[in-house]
């Protein structure tokens, strides 16, 4: 006998539905779970349930030498390795007290908004799938694809490119770098306002997105969100700018923030960001100084016994690596401290009240990674 | 017989069959499938009967509105619980005898009309009741009790809408 | 236009004979309808679609129609088993059914009877109850409440949909669906150029009453996973899709019958246009030559022998086609239905840009569309649209000024709405 | 031809039948069911009357009966949320109180 799950609204004064959205679901991003309390298909209220693709990540960390950990953290947020790769490395650059010179810091500059892009092209084909419109996403991968060719060529990895050495760089860039990043910065303005055309103006994008979500300044500070979510929220915050690092404060660029802190701010936001970095790499390509690409800084790193925090502006917020040395060649305690586990934090607040639909439109524009979530 | 006959009597068989399924079936889905059997089965005859407008009037009105109404409606409330309870009430023989009895009286006044009722149907080609004329004589002769009925259907909306209002 | 009881002595062999043509077709067209789009949405997304079974995957439709028939046939625990079995048969013998009442030519039809267009809207709008069954019988979230919202989009949407035709039978002043499309060619003008609102609300209306993009919350895959059929797979599964792309073609029909000339070649009354009959040529022509095109463009070699081989069979069956249509009897016989697939292939091509275009509605969103623009316009569109006729007829107004006066006033009215709206 | 006593005798029986649900299921839902039943046998009646008399006022009533039917499915089901909501039951015999 078919037994009617109940759907029971408390329109009807009984009980409510728990509807369980993922671990396997199409539009979790991974395998995120959300535990919804539904009234009909209203949110009451949300309990996300992560670690399903937990591996340890930092513990690791501890059992590994300085330069053996660097492949790991590009598994974190496995579609921006690069922007992690910057991260390590800088903050045990920091710790170890040397700096990268300034080819490698002007390369690191140009792959890491590159990787910029790439992450936010992913963000927004999918979440232009989750609403439902189905062409952005297959644009955006070829755009994607472009930037992954480059990384390619230039370290023989695509997604987890461990790109960057403790202390610079390991290859020099290859012959036709720069011809390949222009060429890719030659068309990539008139795709974005392809995407845009596609969605920007489209009655049925802003109805889904505008006022979907709202999340006040206040609130995103206090939950510790940061990156688009921050920005879009109106909070001009940047690391990039607040405490450079890498080379960013040789070139001009704005921080775009949003309005009202809604779905649809976010994803302009992030448009504005593409454009942006786009613009970081034009300048940084044409002023690329020559010199060596990696400091001298011993095969066996021993940094000093202490501690340092070093965070970085990744794609999807503020990207930190908390190390504490005890003088001997592995860190003994290395912490992470990653966006999407932070952002995800405001899911909850965001989507009560709204209905099943909206949620999926929520978790598409905090861009979460699960392996970063989950470390 | 012919095959006109032949469609009236399967018809008719599907009809009160799947009518007879309908007040037995515990779980009130397969009640509302059968339930929409019989109608099948009625607008069908209703075809045979020359009424095609009336065919479409009960399947677009019955099947597609008040069915999916019913079902709707079943998915909404929870019935696991009463799928388990009994389901017929204490008055179920008294209830049962009285129906009998009614059909019972069915049965004698179809038979004392017998005769009449056997008549050829009257000039079955000198009116064919279409679309056309249903519309003159609904718009014409019944004007008043055409527009007391829409008046009655706004009455139920409204009153459907407000008892299922939440509060 | 007959009644159904002289349907009923006309010799049963020769109805057997039609029903099998239209639903052979029909099905050919509905597997290849969902290779078109397959084809369509991939050239939209800058990608290449099927290409691997047959040339440019021309056969696609069939290894995945095998596939589906060979896969695993899985009920799930707690299923209502009965209901689970019957769900999909209803919706795919509610979508095929209604293709009986529909004129193809002239005189190529299954049935014409008085109440046509009535029977047609009566018999979809039995699918539902697959729909609404379906997900019920899984017993499982995702399929109920796609099934719930299902069902309220189709029955909201349904309103629309019926006072979108009642303007059509209103000119035409018949319900037959021939009788519809004479009336058009009489009257000398498609009722889309008449009543283009209505026209708009029933093309709208039909992209929700088949579920498709931008309302293809039913299916939401990114919300409910799958919708009402979730939890259905290989056979039962196929016939849910095979009711969903049928449905497509119905509704297309009917907006084809109903506003664009059914089977009437454009401009039917324009003696100096008579060109246009040779077009089933000219597409035939180019098929062909396209064809061989290819045919000498494709790679060689062994393994693509058959792949060449079907191509150039397939540019010779077309050449062929075109040289027996210039032999006049067949060209004349060919119009009606060429016109009329052309027309509805429009039509499923519009369905099918939408799916590559646009996002997709929230549901509140969907129903309050619905219920606060596209009800109220249709409404007032079928009252303008019968003061336009009065007008006509009574005072001697002109038939198409009237009409056109009646068709700005509802946009009008359309305009208001919208701004009430937003 | 069917003589026109072969459907009253047809509509007769779903007339019974649909009484029976009526009187003795605790079901709502399956007495409204039943109550379409006995509705139809009625039109089926009006029909067949029409028929045999040549004549479209049977029609017109049936059409009136639908709209009854309608508007009584509507009502009706509309009751039965609201008495769902504050009892949790959907059974007749437990309807028992004029008040709540």
């Amino acid at each position: 006998m078919g037994q009617t799950p109940s759907v029971s609204t408390t329109i009807l004064g009984a009980d409510e539905v728990i509807l369980n959205m993922g671990p396997q679901h199409p539009s979790t991003h991974g395998v995120l779970r959300v535990k919804l309390k539904l009234d009909g298909e209203k949110v009451i209220s949300s309990e996300c349930i992560i670690g399903y693709l937990h591996r340890g990540v930092e513990k690791i960390g501890e059992t590994r030498t300085y330069a053996q950990f660097a492949p790991y953290v590009d598994r974190t947020d496995y579609v921006a390795a690069v922007s992690n790769g910057l991260g390590y490395c800088e903050a045990v650059e920091k710790l170890l007290g040397a700096e990268a010179p300034p080819r490698a810091r002007w390369v690191r500059t140009i792959l890491t908004e590159l990787q910029r892009i790439a992450s936010h092209l992913l963000w927004l084909g999918t979440h232009a799938l989750d609403i439902g419109a189905m062409t952005p996403v297959f644009y955006c991968f070829r755009e994607r694809e472009e930037i992954l060719k480059i990384f390619e060529k230039y370290c023989g990895a695509r997604l987890t490119t461990h790109a960057f050495r403790i202390g610079g760089l390991l290859y020099e860039t290859y012959d036709g770098f720069e011809e390949d990043v222009k060429k890719f910065c030659h068309d990539f303005l008139s795709r974005v306002d392809e995407y845009e055309e596609l969605l920007t103006e489209n009655r049925i994008w802003i109805q889904r997105t505008r006022g979907v979500g709202i999340l006040t300044a206040d609130d995103a500070i206090a939950m510790g969100a940061s990156g688009p979510v921050l920005r879009g929220s109106g909070v001009k915050w940047d690391i990039r700018r607040a405490f450079p690092y890498a080379a960013y404060d040789q070139f001009e660029f704005d921080i775009p923030v949003g309005e009202n802190g809604d779905t649809y701010d976010r994803y302009l936001v992030r448009m504005q960001e593409m454009r942006q970095s786009h613009r970081i790499v034009l300048q940084a390509i044409d002023s690329i100084p020559s010199g060596p690409i990696a400091a001298r800084i011993g095969k066996v790193l021993k940094p000093p016994p202490g501690e340092v925090y070093h965070s970085i502006e990744a794609p999807k917020g503020e990207l930190g690596y908390y190390i504490v040395s005890d003088g001997s060649t592995q860190p003994y305690r290395l912490r992470i401290r990653p966006p999407s586990f932070v952002n995800l934090q405001v899911l909850d607040q965001m989507i009560r009240g709204l209905l099943i639909a909206d949620v999926v439109a929520v978790i598409g524009t905090l861009d979460i990674v699960l392996g970063e979530v989950d470390r | 017989m012919t095959f006109y006959e032949v469609t009236f009597y399967v018809l008719a068989v599907v009809a009160l069959l799947s009518a007879i399924l309908v007040i037995t079936c515990r779980n009130p889905v397969h009640s509302a499938i059968f339930l929409v059997l019989t109608l099948l089965s009625v607008a069908l005859i209703f075809l045979q009967l020359q009424a095609e407008f009336m065919a479409a009037v009960q399947i677009i009105v019955y099947i597609g509105g008040i069915m999916v109404l019913f079902l709707f409606v079943i998915m909404l409330v929870n019935l696991d619980v009463a799928v388990r309870q009994a389901p017929y009430n204490r008055q179920r023989w008294i209830a049962g005898f009285a129906a009998l009895v009614l059909l019972a009286e069915f049965t004698l006044f179809i038979y004392q009309g017998r005769d009449w009722a056997k008549l050829p149907p009257a000039a079955a080609e000198a009116v064919q009741p279409n679309t056309e004329l249903i519309g003159r004589a609904l718009f014409q002769n019944y004007i008043l009790p055409f527009e007391v009925a829409s008046l009655l259907l706004l009455v139920a909306m409204v009153g459907a809408v407000l008892m299922a209002k939440q509060r | 236009m007959t009644t159904l009881l002289e349907i009923l002595d006309q010799p049963l062999v020769l109805a057997l004979i039609r029903v099998l043509i239209v639903f052979t077709a029909l099905s050919l067209i509905v597997a290849y309808l969902v290779y078109a789009e397959r084809k369509i949405l991939a050239h939209i997304q800058v990608r290449l679609g099927p290409m691997r079974v047959g040339p440019h995957g021309l056969l696609q439709p069939i290894a995945d129609g095998l596939k589906l028939l060979l896969k695993e046939d899985i009920i799930p625990e707690g299923a209502d088993r009965a209901v689970f079995w019957l769900a999909p048969a209803i919706t795919v013998l509610a979508s095929f059914t209604a293709f009986s009442l529909i004129p193809f030519a002239d005189n190529f039809y299954v049935t014409d009877v008085n109440v046509g267009l009535l029977f047609v809207i009566a018999i979809s709008s039995l699918g539902v109850l697959g729909i609404i069954l379906g997900g019920w019988a899984s017993n499982s979230h995702y399929p109920l409440l796609g099934a719930l919202r299902s069902t309220a989009q189709l029955v909201s949407y349904e309103v629309a949909l019926s006072f979108a035709l009642i303007s059509a039978i209103l000119l035409a002043g018949t319900l037959s669906m021939n009788g519809i499309v004479k009336a058009q060619l009489q009257q000398g003008v498609w009722f889309a150029f008449m009543q283009p609102v209505a026209f708009f609300i029933l093309f709208v209306a039909a992209i929700a009453e088949t579920n498709r993009n931008p309302f293809d919350l039913p299916e939401a895959e990114s919300e409910l996973v799958a919708g009402f059929h979730t939890e259905y797979s290989g056979f039962r599964f196929s016939l849910f899709f095979l009711a969903e792309y049928a449905a497509m073609v119905l509704v297309s029909s009917i907006a084809v019958t109903l506003f664009l000339g059914g089977w009437l070649r454009p401009f039917p009354n324009v003696e100096w246009l008579g060109f246009l009959r040779f077009a089933p040529v000219v597409v035939f022509g180019a098929a062909g030559t396209w064809c061989f095109l290819r045919f000498f463009r494709f790679p060689t070699g062994r393994e693509w022998f058959w792949q060449r081989l079907m191509l150039f069979a397939l540019g010779a069956g077309a050449a062929a086609a075109a040289l027996g249509l210039l032999y006049p009897p067949v060209l004349v016989a060919s119009q009606g239905a060429f016109w009329f697939l052309a027309k509805v292939f429009l039509f499923l091509y519009a369905f099918i840009w939408f799916r590559g275009t646009f996002p997709r509605y929230r549901f509140d969103q969907l129903m309050r569309l619905g219920w606060h623009f596209m009800i109220p316009l249709a409404i007032v569109n079928v009252i303008f649209c019968g003061v336009g006729l009065v007008l006509s007829w009574e005072l001697g107004w002109n038939r198409s000024l009237s009409l056109l006066l009646a068709s700005g006033a509802t946009l009008l009215v359309a305009a208001w709405l919208a701004r009430e709206r937003s | 031809m069917v003589p026109t006593w072969h459907y009253l005798a047809l509509a007769a029986a779903l007339f019974t039948v649909g009484v029976i649900g009526v009187l003795t299921r605790r079901n709502i839902i399956i007495i409204f069911m039943s109550l379409e039943l006995i509705l139809n046998a009625v039109n089926i009646n009006l029909i067949a009357f029409a028929r045999h008399w040549g004549s479209v006022d049977g029609h017109i009533f049936a059409i009136f009966i639908i709209t009854v039917a309608a508007a009584e499915a509507a009502v009706g089901l509309g009751i039965l949320i609201a008495f769902f909501r504050n009892r949790d039951t959907v059974n007749a015999d437990e309807i028992d109180l004029l008040k709540w």
